[in-house]
């Protein structure tokens, strides 16, 4: 037992630091350090220098283009990637649609879509919620009916994160109304956003962001080819895509950041007279912030490790804790770097501002950014299954109550 | 110890609730939004004809003489309908400024224009580098034959963009963080050498920044004792505390009864969320802490006219970190119960919850009181 | 509207508390500013001295020897009583026994139990808890068969605190085992702690006090004149009895007298090389104590102030905020006064030293009974239903979901 | 990076898990606790046979070579067992006082006795005064002739009664809370200038208060660095620190399945106690803090060797708050899960709640470490 790195890991995150360090565009790094998300242009910029370098389809096989990396060294390069700060790979375009297609496609599909998926050629999203079926997914009415060679789509898809930049669209509907239950009659198909009859409609997140779409399919037409997987057992690949190796879920990489910087942050704002950084209370709740960044660090590793070392296809249960206390970290160092700024954090006058006059900037930046960072966060609680989910799944795989 | 209103309290109560359930749905609040000043002018001339702006002032002064319970009943109801109008910023704040700090003259003359809505006042004190310290002043106001002229720069001042006149803090003796030396003066918000610069906050609610340079006043501007304007300043932001705590209570309220009602409609997994005993028994820390928060903003309503500052500062403290903390367990929680609906800007529950999150750290946050406290503990 | 005391109001506290300053023992005052609980003599000297002033039966009638106060002047009394600190008046006599047979009784109960009980020359417990029952009262087992003009009781009880001090017990059984309903057929019975065939055994809680017990009842002969109201009705009397006003349920000046007491011991340790009373944190701990104290005393203040409004009979909901805020205050002070003590509130020692040798004792008494109470009161959130109960009686009375 | 067990330590754990499940039922326990010392000199015989109490010392002193993953491994099993005997102040403080501090011929003299079990050590550091403020030391030693002359007194010793030799802190130079000066000594307990009280702590296990008369000891008891003794007490602390947080888990895991197996067979209101949602995510809570606790006291394992002083303390400060923390979550919500029989002295749990309180006190609380990680935010 051992809890640091071997000799050969830490030369990899070295590696990984250098590199990201070498290559990633200062313009990039400077926007994500004052807390801004990155823009599309940064996504696909940033995740071309790594796919060239071999490093964007992390989870997938070396045949098809992945870099062989164990699940810890997955972590490593992850956590680097967040902590640096630059754009995180397109989770739709790697850790889903990727390990998919190798899994369930035919060798068109992969020989067609995994290489622009890699290069991030295509933007892909993913059309799984729909209204009124929050966490319980398999509820959900958008209808295929077959024509000929293509299905007919006919429904509404919510939620859809980033669908308003997507090339394609990997979607669940339902083909057999009739099934006994639910999980069946359900397939799984590949959309080219550009087909007629899909309207994106934006959904404002109380950020002030745009992030999240309503997809509305209006007799869509998709050809059957682009079906992946079975007609009708679309929700087997729907399990395997939500069951997939969850490393990163944690997204500790992002907490250490925002803590990281609301230190920095703390130095030139005051309180009771001294530097914030000096105030006994504000040194507290950061001391207290790292005990349990390092407490889920090494829960994380426990089950990264596990990843390497057993692979039964069962998902570890901690990797709820991983969510759960993952998101309650998120939701405390982005409220504590947006506490770091005071009143200063409360305008959105970054942009307005700037539109308003030629005069400089008046706003400190990162004190904007922190608080829609905030915003944006509470929904990690939220998304991928709620924490009150993830308790019931706990409460289930272990407790077996 | 007495907790009932009196026939002119109920009465006040019900009119106010009234016009918020009448003019101040969600979507007539979208439509005030677009007004130019991004809130309503009819409504503001309402609150005048119901005498609301005129609320805490003596009727000499064209006011109706209420006290802090009138105002927390009316601050509750404007909490429920979130209203964007510059209520505090000009009748709680300014009015505040004015009525304990102005002389009979200064009182006679602005108070009046107060109550009836045709003056709007804002408190022009926070400064960039202050964050919530309060005697960080840097702007300037020196001596200029009879009158002054000041030069500085105000941060984040609530409603600093539609406001006709500025109550502004500015040092005339003394270096940054004196609590001796700041004197309050009454700026002319549209004098040239006043520039605003105006934006929203993140409760849709306006601010500014505005900068003073070389601004000339009278004599008669200066706002109560030269060199001696910090214990005014506490009281003004008291004042603004109380009145936030209990527009607090209102938004809280309203979480409160959109999150059990979603609670009640929501099916998921074939159920109603509400049929979850953890949603139950959340629902129920919630209203727990939204009645622990109401007592303390009733704590504030009484405290802020004590005669004792360190008995007033004190308790207020108190109420300040109680309704913060509750304020953000309640909102915090609306949001994760409504799951991801809660995360946009379609629902109203969104606008109260970022309401919450702007009147915790109106005034200095939950960790600035809460040190005070503990300096204090004996 | 108003928070404060009216000048009556203040006026009584100050008789309240100038006469607790001028009669309560000095010892028994100081072992319990020690952190001792009552000794049995302790609490019936006090409860004697107390209704010689006329304010031991504080929630009579003034025609069964009541003091005819308000509520507030109520929970005044019994605010100064804690914070003292003095012995609380015996709850089952005072708060329970008395207005049960003053709503229930015959004549000739009233006339022979009432004055023993408000002077305590009968010291009362409560029969009502079962093996297994918990929370769920109606469940109980307890069997009550008539012969003649007696109850023959066989069964046993649980949780009964003080019943080896008791002269007498008011008991739940089950007088008709075939009623429809669980809550019916139950009896309400008056039973002499001497009666043959009661056998009491210890229940030793984690603080190591004897307060608790079983009470085994084999054959035991109850008079059918001690039964209180209808037979196969005695969950009327239970309902009426347990749905009782309950001004002081939240035990603030118990929390007050903790924290005054922790921060008065903090100025004699250390922590960091100062005095712990002078420690960021800790003082931030008290702070943050001192304002949900503050917050529980002015929602105590709105629902003890309903109680003299109007008595519609139906328990305020806030009630059970009182119990378990209240409960989570008691637990707090009580683990912020062992806190202090550090190392030394860890030993049993006051009293196992004392007995071993004639030095004086090494140990801070304070330190350790600070552990005992921290100990004892981790039932806080247990007895009288536990703290989820208090959120399903909520969920139930005021969300009804 | 690794987690996995290497054969030996696997077959360590079995054997030391067997041990505990035969010899260490709570019934068991009960009668050890009446044996004159208050704990099992079978047991002890036994630990001795199977190495565990020569697990770290080199082999040469009688040891195995355990390291402090072999050590984690055994207390764990240990705080599952709730065990009595003087372990930790034996092998693990005193051991490390002597294994890291001592001379060759002081290890070669005491390290095999303390293996077969035949010397009980102890580790008499703190003081009635100091509450957790290590370097708060008033007992002196001074030099006389070729030794030296102590005088003071220890509280709260761990297995201080029945000990056979003390390390005992003293002054040499320097005053109160002075870095510098403090001394190491190896003291013969049952010299008639040094008077023990033993007594009974909360979690059954015993300690003494030791006062030290003018107890003279030879030059060759000095265990260290003269003045210097300080590093050696925060290892000796540390490891203290890293055992006992191994034996948190052991004792947060026994209570997790208590509690886990009581939901699911006590029945209430006609159904079982684990059907409510509520108690199955306070489960659900309870097992992530035992994860994270777990995770902490490997962390707390893998320091303990750590050359690097400050990186050593730093982390072990964050075990030590990140176990303390859990410990008390999780025995805290045992007992209320439990409700009243959880309560009683019947029940193992409230002695596992008592040993996680105990254990969280122990070397400092979770507000002293807290207040030092905070201190060195950078």
């Amino acid at each position: 037992m051992d809890l640091r790195f071997t000799p050969d890991e830490a030369a990899f995150r070295d590696e990984v630091r250098a590199f990201i360090r070498d290559n990633l565009p200062a313009d990039i790094r400077e926007r994500m350090r004052l807390g801004y998300g990155p823009r599309k242009e940064d996504t696909v910029r940033w995740q071309r220098i790594l796919n060239k370098r071999g490093w964007a389809a992390i989870s997938w096989p070396e045949e098809h283009g992945g870099p062989g990396w164990t699940a810890i060294q997955k972590m490593i390069f992850l956590e680097e990637n967040q902590v640096a700060p630059a754009p995180e790979l397109s989770s739709f375009n790697i850790t889903m649609l990727g390990p998919v297609l190798i899994q369930f496609g035919t060798d068109e599909q992969k020989k067609r879509f995994l290489p622009r998926a890699a290069n991030l050629d295509d933007w892909w999203c993913q059309g799984f919620s729909e209204p009124g079926a929050g966490s319980d997914l398999a509820s959900l009415k958008t209808a295929a009916k077959r024509d000929g060679d293509h299905y007919v789509v006919n429904g509404q898809k919510i939620w859809t994160s980033t669908a308003h930049h997507a090339d394609w669209c990997f979607l669940l509907v339902r083909t057999n109304p009739n099934a006994a239950k639910r999980q069946e009659g359900i397939s799984f198909l590949l959309v080219d956003m550009k087909t007629p009859g899909i309207t994106v409609r934006p959904i404002i997140s109380i950020d002030g962001s745009h992030h999240l779409n309503e997809v509305f399919f209006d007799d869509v037409r998709v050809p059957v080819e682009n079906r992946v997987y079975e007609e009708n057992k679309g929700w087997d690949v729907a399990k395997f895509l939500l069951g997939n190796e969850r490393t990163g879920i944690a997204r500790l990489g992002k907490s250490k950041e925002r803590v990281r910087s609301a230190k920095e942050m703390a130095r030139s704002v005051r309180e009771g007279g001294k530097p914030l950084i000096e105030d006994a209370a504000f040194r507290q709740r950061i001391a207290q912030l790292e005990v349990d960044m390092k407490a889920l660090e090494i829960t994380q590793y426990r089950v990264v490790s596990a990843y390497d070392k057993q692979r039964d296809g069962r998902p570890d249960p901690l990797s709820s804790v991983l969510k759960v206390k993952g998101t309650e970290l998120l939701q405390s160092t982005t409220e504590l770097a947006m506490d770091v700024g005071g009143p200063m954090s409360m305008p959105i006058w970054a942009e307005e501002l700037a539109a308003l006059s030629n005069e400089p900037d008046v706003g400190p930046e990162w004190a904007t950014q922190a608080t829609g960072s905030y915003l944006f966060l509470r929904a990690a609680s939220i998304y991928g299954g709620t924490n009150e989910i993830q308790k019931n799944i706990l409460t289930k795989a272990v407790l077996r109550l | 110890m007495d907790f009932t209103l009196t026939e002119e309290q109920r009465l006040l109560k019900d009119s106010v609730d009234r016009l918020m359930t009448e003019r101040y749905a969600f979507d007539q609040r979208k439509n005030y939004l677009k007004e130019p000043g991004g809130w309503s002018a009819a409504l503001w001339s309402q609150y005048a004809e119901l005498g609301l702006l005129g609320l805490p002032f003596a009727e000499q002064y064209g006011g109706f003489g209420g006290g802090a319970v009138e105002i927390m009943l009316v601050m509750e109801a404007f909490g429920r309908g979130l209203i964007l109008e510059p209520f505090v910023a000009s009748v709680v704040l300014g009015g505040t400024a004015v009525r304990l700090g102005g002389s009979e003259q200064q009182k006679s003359r602005i108070l009046p224009t107060v109550a009836d809505g045709s003056t709007k006042l804002a408190f022009a004190h926070g400064e960039r580098q202050a964050r919530y310290d309060v005697t960080d002043v840097m702007t300037t106001a020196r001596k200029d034959g009879s009158g002054w002229v000041l030069d500085g720069a105000k941060s984040v001042v609530t409603h600093g963009d539609c406001a006709d006149a500025l109550v502004v803090s500015a040092r005339t003796s003394g270096e940054r963080d004196d609590p001796n030396g700041i004197t309050l003066f009454l700026v002319d918000a549209g004098a040239s050498s006043v520039a605003r610069r105006g934006y929203a906050v993140r409760d849709e609610q306006r601010a500014a920044e505005v900068s003073l340079s070389g601004v000339r006043v009278d004599g008669d501007a200066v706002l109560g004792e030269i060199g001696n304007g910090l214990p005014l300043i506490e009281r003004v932001m008291e004042a603004g505390i109380a009145a936030t705590a209990a527009e607090c209570v209102g938004c809280m309220g309203a979480l409160y009864d959109m999150t059990l009602e979603y609670s009640r409609t929501r099916e998921q997994f074939g159920r109603t969320i509400g049929s979850n005993q953890v949603v139950q028994h959340r629902l129920a820390d919630m209203l727990m802490s939204l009645e622990q928060g109401r007592s303390m903003a009733m704590l504030a309503a009484m405290m802020v006219d004590e005669p004792d500052a360190a008995e007033r500062a004190h308790n207020i403290a108190m109420a300040k970190v109680g309704v913060g903390q509750a304020g953000r367990f309640v909102s915090q929680n609306a949001v994760q119960l409504h799951g991801g609906i809660g995360m946009t800007e379609e629902l109203a529950v969104g606008h109260y919850f970022r309401r919450c999150m702007v009147i915790e750290r109106l005034f200095g946050d939950t960790a600035h009181y809460l040190a005070k406290l503990a300096v204090a503990v004996e």
